[in-house]
């Protein structure tokens, strides 16, 4: 058991992941010399070199799609895109290459490839560098997409995610960077499992990567409120753990969504729909969703602030689901 | 980059000629028959015809081993069958049976073959570039001495990608053959409508990569420039570029009723058939008798009719089989 | 009152809008000389010359862009992206510039643009160009995004996207282009509101683009049944007509929602969230849902049409809801 | 393309050094209390600073007119000032403020003011080149003579829309000044590792526009270079291309702690420093006294306490404003 940040954590995994394994090696923009543009792999050229830590220049495009294609030479590679919002550039080569071609060539070929992006908002960049698109990942079969929301998960996850012979898209938040926690012993997170992050009996609150910490504290002025509020981290994005929600829902009969994205089309819809599919005679209410407010993201304090989620609106809407508030 | 007017050095022995001329002539029979097939709905979707480019592929892949790797378009039968992927799986593909080189699920556009390193198949346009640029990358860090040719048409310089893919092999110095099958219409648009300077090989070596123009119809001086190049990447001189000057006799697909070329145009082209080309050129030094080619022919159209009753007999997928291989079987991820 | 094909229905449309206002052009791939991929722009080279029907290179990226910056310069241009599966390569101007300006500037530059592309599967066109992603571009504050399921509404809905001063994305299925109807005198579709297609009292089957006619062929099985189904036609997907269907929905207590995407994270499934939210008393069921299955589209027919949502798919779920089967 | 060694033709008059002094010092003070107000927390979010590359934005700028359109880079403060966007307006948009440019919804990488035809302030790299070219697209299917100067640095080479849009503009003959902002390094990448070919101007000659390379930390070289290509763009030629060779003083983002640069590069680099090479040549020619330049500086320090006391006067914007503008309100789509 050890303490260090998020950032630390990611970057022992990715350390740990290219000392054990010569086919793993990390591509991107500015991922060596720079060390990062979050920091993440601050050192590492240092210790593997500039073949395996190697800085790309920005063609996003160019790059994921080499990441693919070294992932079907054999190599196990991770690609960092900066963030999320720059990944459009490289959709095509997800969508089109990396999570088709297994299918598509009748189960010829694999994309064994780890593409890490940072995500989400908080730190006033606005509408270009702030938003949150994990639910389009999410809606891509070929892929699976997870999303560390602890320090321990962050340590953990990127090896299950080498392991998977198939593409994983890992999303950061970017806000968690700087967050300490314990790690336990190095060892591979299971990912097909969601989290209870706080067992309670009387509404499911449901959050992933950035939006955990918004749940938890939500729940701590819940419970001031009297009510017991259960936290729920996805972990996993694509495929779903339906079975967790599922179970914790019949026990709760009420859910909230929490989730960074914009609402309309978001993850937190989907979850709803599937909940209520899958235990709508167990629910005492529509599940709610908190999302981001639908607009681009701006960059003054006060407009961000009101456009993400934040944990007293999500107390009100689970206050309003057991009936607290009438 | 150096563009010289390609007359073919005629190097090639008369086993190797004809070595040539039975492949490029397997291409137009089988796509001859898929024309067919087509018109009768046994073969569906978009389909693209190689006719008339057949020296390109057939010249390229001469020059590679079975170690190297080819990415190419949906424009690939030529690709596929130059590269040796076996006509029965081929033609089985594109009847959409589990036989087919990729089950029947990629069809025409999106043929597939592990054991020939036939990496597609790739119906975006230059959406191969950068997965060529990768398997290059991958054989560059682990030593291994493979040239992956990628193979992709004029319009696709155009492409952001191309760019992208272009200056990174040339930055990595990456064993990647870039072949730019130019056949100067990218669907209705001509290449001086696409791009602002049409000399591709110039294009290309702006980016500080070795790029030629070559007689794209001229399967001999194909394989020349093929070869060259490919010793030169082998060696790990970077990157190269292959601007391959040819012509579709066919329209773009299935569905275009070609009202954007000139007749005359496609008739001038016409004359210069790599098939007939190569026949004459053969002819000339008493390498093939009228008797032999007749021969030839019915051989590979005696392949064909194999290809197409393998096609017929093979079963369809069950629908069943539908979500296998969304994600390998080595773990159930879904 | 005329009888047309959507392929003519969109030419006429495109047409008008050219002949009306000289700030309209059409531009992309193809669409001139040769008459655009799928035939829609055929002839209109010949009455508007090259500079306003004109033909782009292969450059998603740029030519939307350069669609982008002439609205912003005064123009209305008509961007056609062949299909959805390569609009991708454009997204980033499209959710980064487009969706984007009006907010990040403050009000200060709109961008009156319209994006026509075809979408969705059903024509053996395999796994890069047949997908329906309507759902990603209806996930983005900014855009409005609309789907023309009859010829009426090929006809009408452009001017309608003309004329607003913000970005407009148009969805033609692939599957209509050859579909003949009848059209009434000319006049711009009102996009505000879905429509009833067809009015029931058993059931609200609600689809969009290329599936209101499968909804169409699912209410006419299910009448063989004796249940009434009711077919909503979205018509726009952004924003979406809550009032209709929940109008609908309280009236029929039964939903089913048929969507060519994949299922997971789909527009379907934001459809049920918010029916779920708005109607939750109303439902004897959970909201029901027929997408495609979470696979890349394949070729062979036998697959692709399993991958499809199919009339008789529908018809079960709506069974089920409504309890016919038990 | 011509490469030529950049020394300027001292043409300008006394009046006109003194203008481009004036400006390129009320950058360099505005930029450097930003870093101050940036420590102090008034300014958050992602900052760029200019200081260094002066002389670029205010040679361009000076050779446009204001019939004219921008387009920029998050790295640009400069380019706004330099435009004539008023400095209070820059700084109550760093602050977040209602009145900044774009109501503060914007902050740093984000500005914007319809007024000046300053079209931002856009921060996704390369996203900038296909609004420059559709909005020279609308200015030439009009008959307007205005041209568009697009900033772009030199890691945007590398984006594939920098291909995309150069081919486009040089196909369809726009009026686009590409202004490439070249000060060796993308965050913390020099040019030699991200470009196979580094030679900037060259790259863009190979589209078949003129292209030249300038001294960037020379503002009349980069006044009398922009005007030769303004001149020419608006005449109906087509595009054309500026490499401008420059450095940036500082680190990248106020979070960058320029670990990848030799600190002796750093400081061969502010031998040139723009405003002091400037100085000189003024004191050189006898047109710059220490009195003359000190008023200039208490006069721009003067506009940067303005500024900074118009921001802190500016309200917030309301939090109910948060979803005005997603669409016009011109017809209320949502
Ligand atoms: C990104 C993308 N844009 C458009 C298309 C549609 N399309 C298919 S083939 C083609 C023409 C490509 O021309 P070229 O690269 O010259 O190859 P050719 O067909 O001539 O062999 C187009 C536009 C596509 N498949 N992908
Ligand atoms: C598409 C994209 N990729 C990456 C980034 C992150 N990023 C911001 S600035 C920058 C460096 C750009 O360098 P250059 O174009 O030379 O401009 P400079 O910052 O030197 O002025 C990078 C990589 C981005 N904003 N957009
Ligand atoms: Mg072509
Ligand atoms: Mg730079």
């Amino acid at each position: 058991m050890t303490t260090m940040t998020y950032r630390e954590a990611m970057r022992e995994a990715i350390r740990q992941a290219m000392r054990a394994d010569d086919r793993v090696f990390l591509m991107g923009e500015d991922v060596g010399r720079y060390g990062g543009c979050f920091g993440v792999s601050l050192g590492l050229l240092e210790e593997f070199g500039p073949d395996r830590i190697r800085d790309t220049p920005l063609s996003e495009s160019a790059f994921v799609g080499a990441g693919i294609g070294a992932a079907l030479g054999g190599l196990r590679p991770i690609v960092e895109i900066m963030t999320v919002n720059f990944s459009l550039l490289a959709l095509d080569q997800i969508l089109n290459n990396a999570a088709t071609l297994r299918h598509m060539s009748g189960g010829q070929f694999g994309v064994p490839l780890v593409i890490r992006m940072t995500t989400g908002g908080g730190r006033q960049l606005a509408a270009q560098h702030s938003h949150s698109l994990e639910v389009w990942y999410a809606h891509i079969p070929g892929l699976r997409v997870v999303a560390p929301a602890t320090v321990a998960d962050a340590r953990g996850m990127l090896a299950t995610a080498l392991a998977d012979p198939d593409p994983v898209i890992v999303f950061e938040h970017g806000g968690l960077y700087n967050v300490s926690g314990e790690v336990p012993d190095p060892s591979p997170a299971d990912l097909d499992r969601a989290a209870v992050r706080r067992p309670g009996r009387d509404v499911t609150l449901i959050g992933y990567g950035g939006t955990v910490p918004t749940a938890l504290a939500a729940a701590d002025l819940l419970a001031a409120d009297g009510v017991d509020a259960e936290v729920i981290d996805l972990r996993t994005l694509r495929p779903l753990d339906d079975a967790t929600l599922v179970a914790s829902v019949s026990r709760t009969h009420h859910a909230v969504v929490v989730d960074e994205g914009w609402r309309t089309g978001s993850l937190a819809g989907e979850i709803s729909a599937r909940i209520t599919e899958q235990a709508f005679y167990e629910l005492d209410a529509p599940v709610g969703r908190v999302c981001s407010a639908e607009v681009p993201m701006p960059y003054a304090a006060q407009l961000e602030q009101a456009a993400l989620p934040q944990p007293a609106a999500v107390r009100a809407a689970a206050r309003q689901l057991v009936g607290v508030d009438g | 980059m150096t563009r010289t007017p390609t007359v073919a050095a005629r190097t090639a022995g008369p086993g190797q000629r004809l070595t040539l001329l039975r492949r490029m002539l397997l291409i137009r029979r089988f796509e001859e028959r898929c024309v067919e097939l087509y018109s009768a709905a046994r073969i569906r979707g978009f389909m693209h015809l190689y006719i008339g480019e057949e020296a390109v592929a057939t010249g390229v892949m001469a020059a590679l081993t079975p170690d190297d790797a080819v990415v190419s378009t949906y424009r690939e039968h030529g690709h596929a069958l130059a590269r040796g992927v076996s006509a029965d799986a081929v033609m089985a593909e594109m009847f959409g049976r589990v036989d087919g080189c990729s089950r029947g699920r990629g069809g025409s556009m999106h043929l597939f073959d592990a054991g020939a390193r036939f990496y597609g198949g790739n119906a975006i346009v230059g959406g191969g570039l950068p997965i060529a640029v990768g398997l290059a990358l991958a054989d560059a860090l682990t030593g291994r001495h493979a040239v992956t040719a990628c193979f992709f048409g004029d319009g696709a310089v155009a492409e952001g990608e191309f760019h992208e893919c272009l200056n990174l092999a040339a930055l990595w110095r990456l064993p990647v053959l870039f072949c730019c099958e130019n056949n100067q219409y990218a669907m209705g648009t001509a290449l001086d409508r696409a791009q602002a300077v049409t000399d591709l090989a110039h294009r290309a070596g702006s980016y500080g990569m070795t790029a030629r123009a070559v007689d794209g119809m001229d399967v001999e001086a194909v394989v020349q420039a093929a070869r060259q190049a490919v010793r030169a990447v082998r060696g790990g001189h970077g990157p190269r570029f292959l601007e391959l000057q040819t012509y579709r006799f066919r329209a773009h697909s299935m569905y275009d009723s070609d009202r954007y070329r000139d007749k005359a145009e496609i008739a001038r082209w016409k004359l210069r058939d790599p098939i007939e080309l190569l026949c004459a050129r053969m002819r000339g030094d008493g390498q093939l008798e009228a008797a032999d080619l007749a021969g030839l022919d019915a051989a590979v159209t005696a392949d064909v009719d194999a290809a197409v009753a393998f096609a017929e007999r093979s079963p369809a997928e069950p629908v069943t089989d539908l979500t296998r291989f969304v994600h390998s079987e080595r773990r159930g991820t879904r």
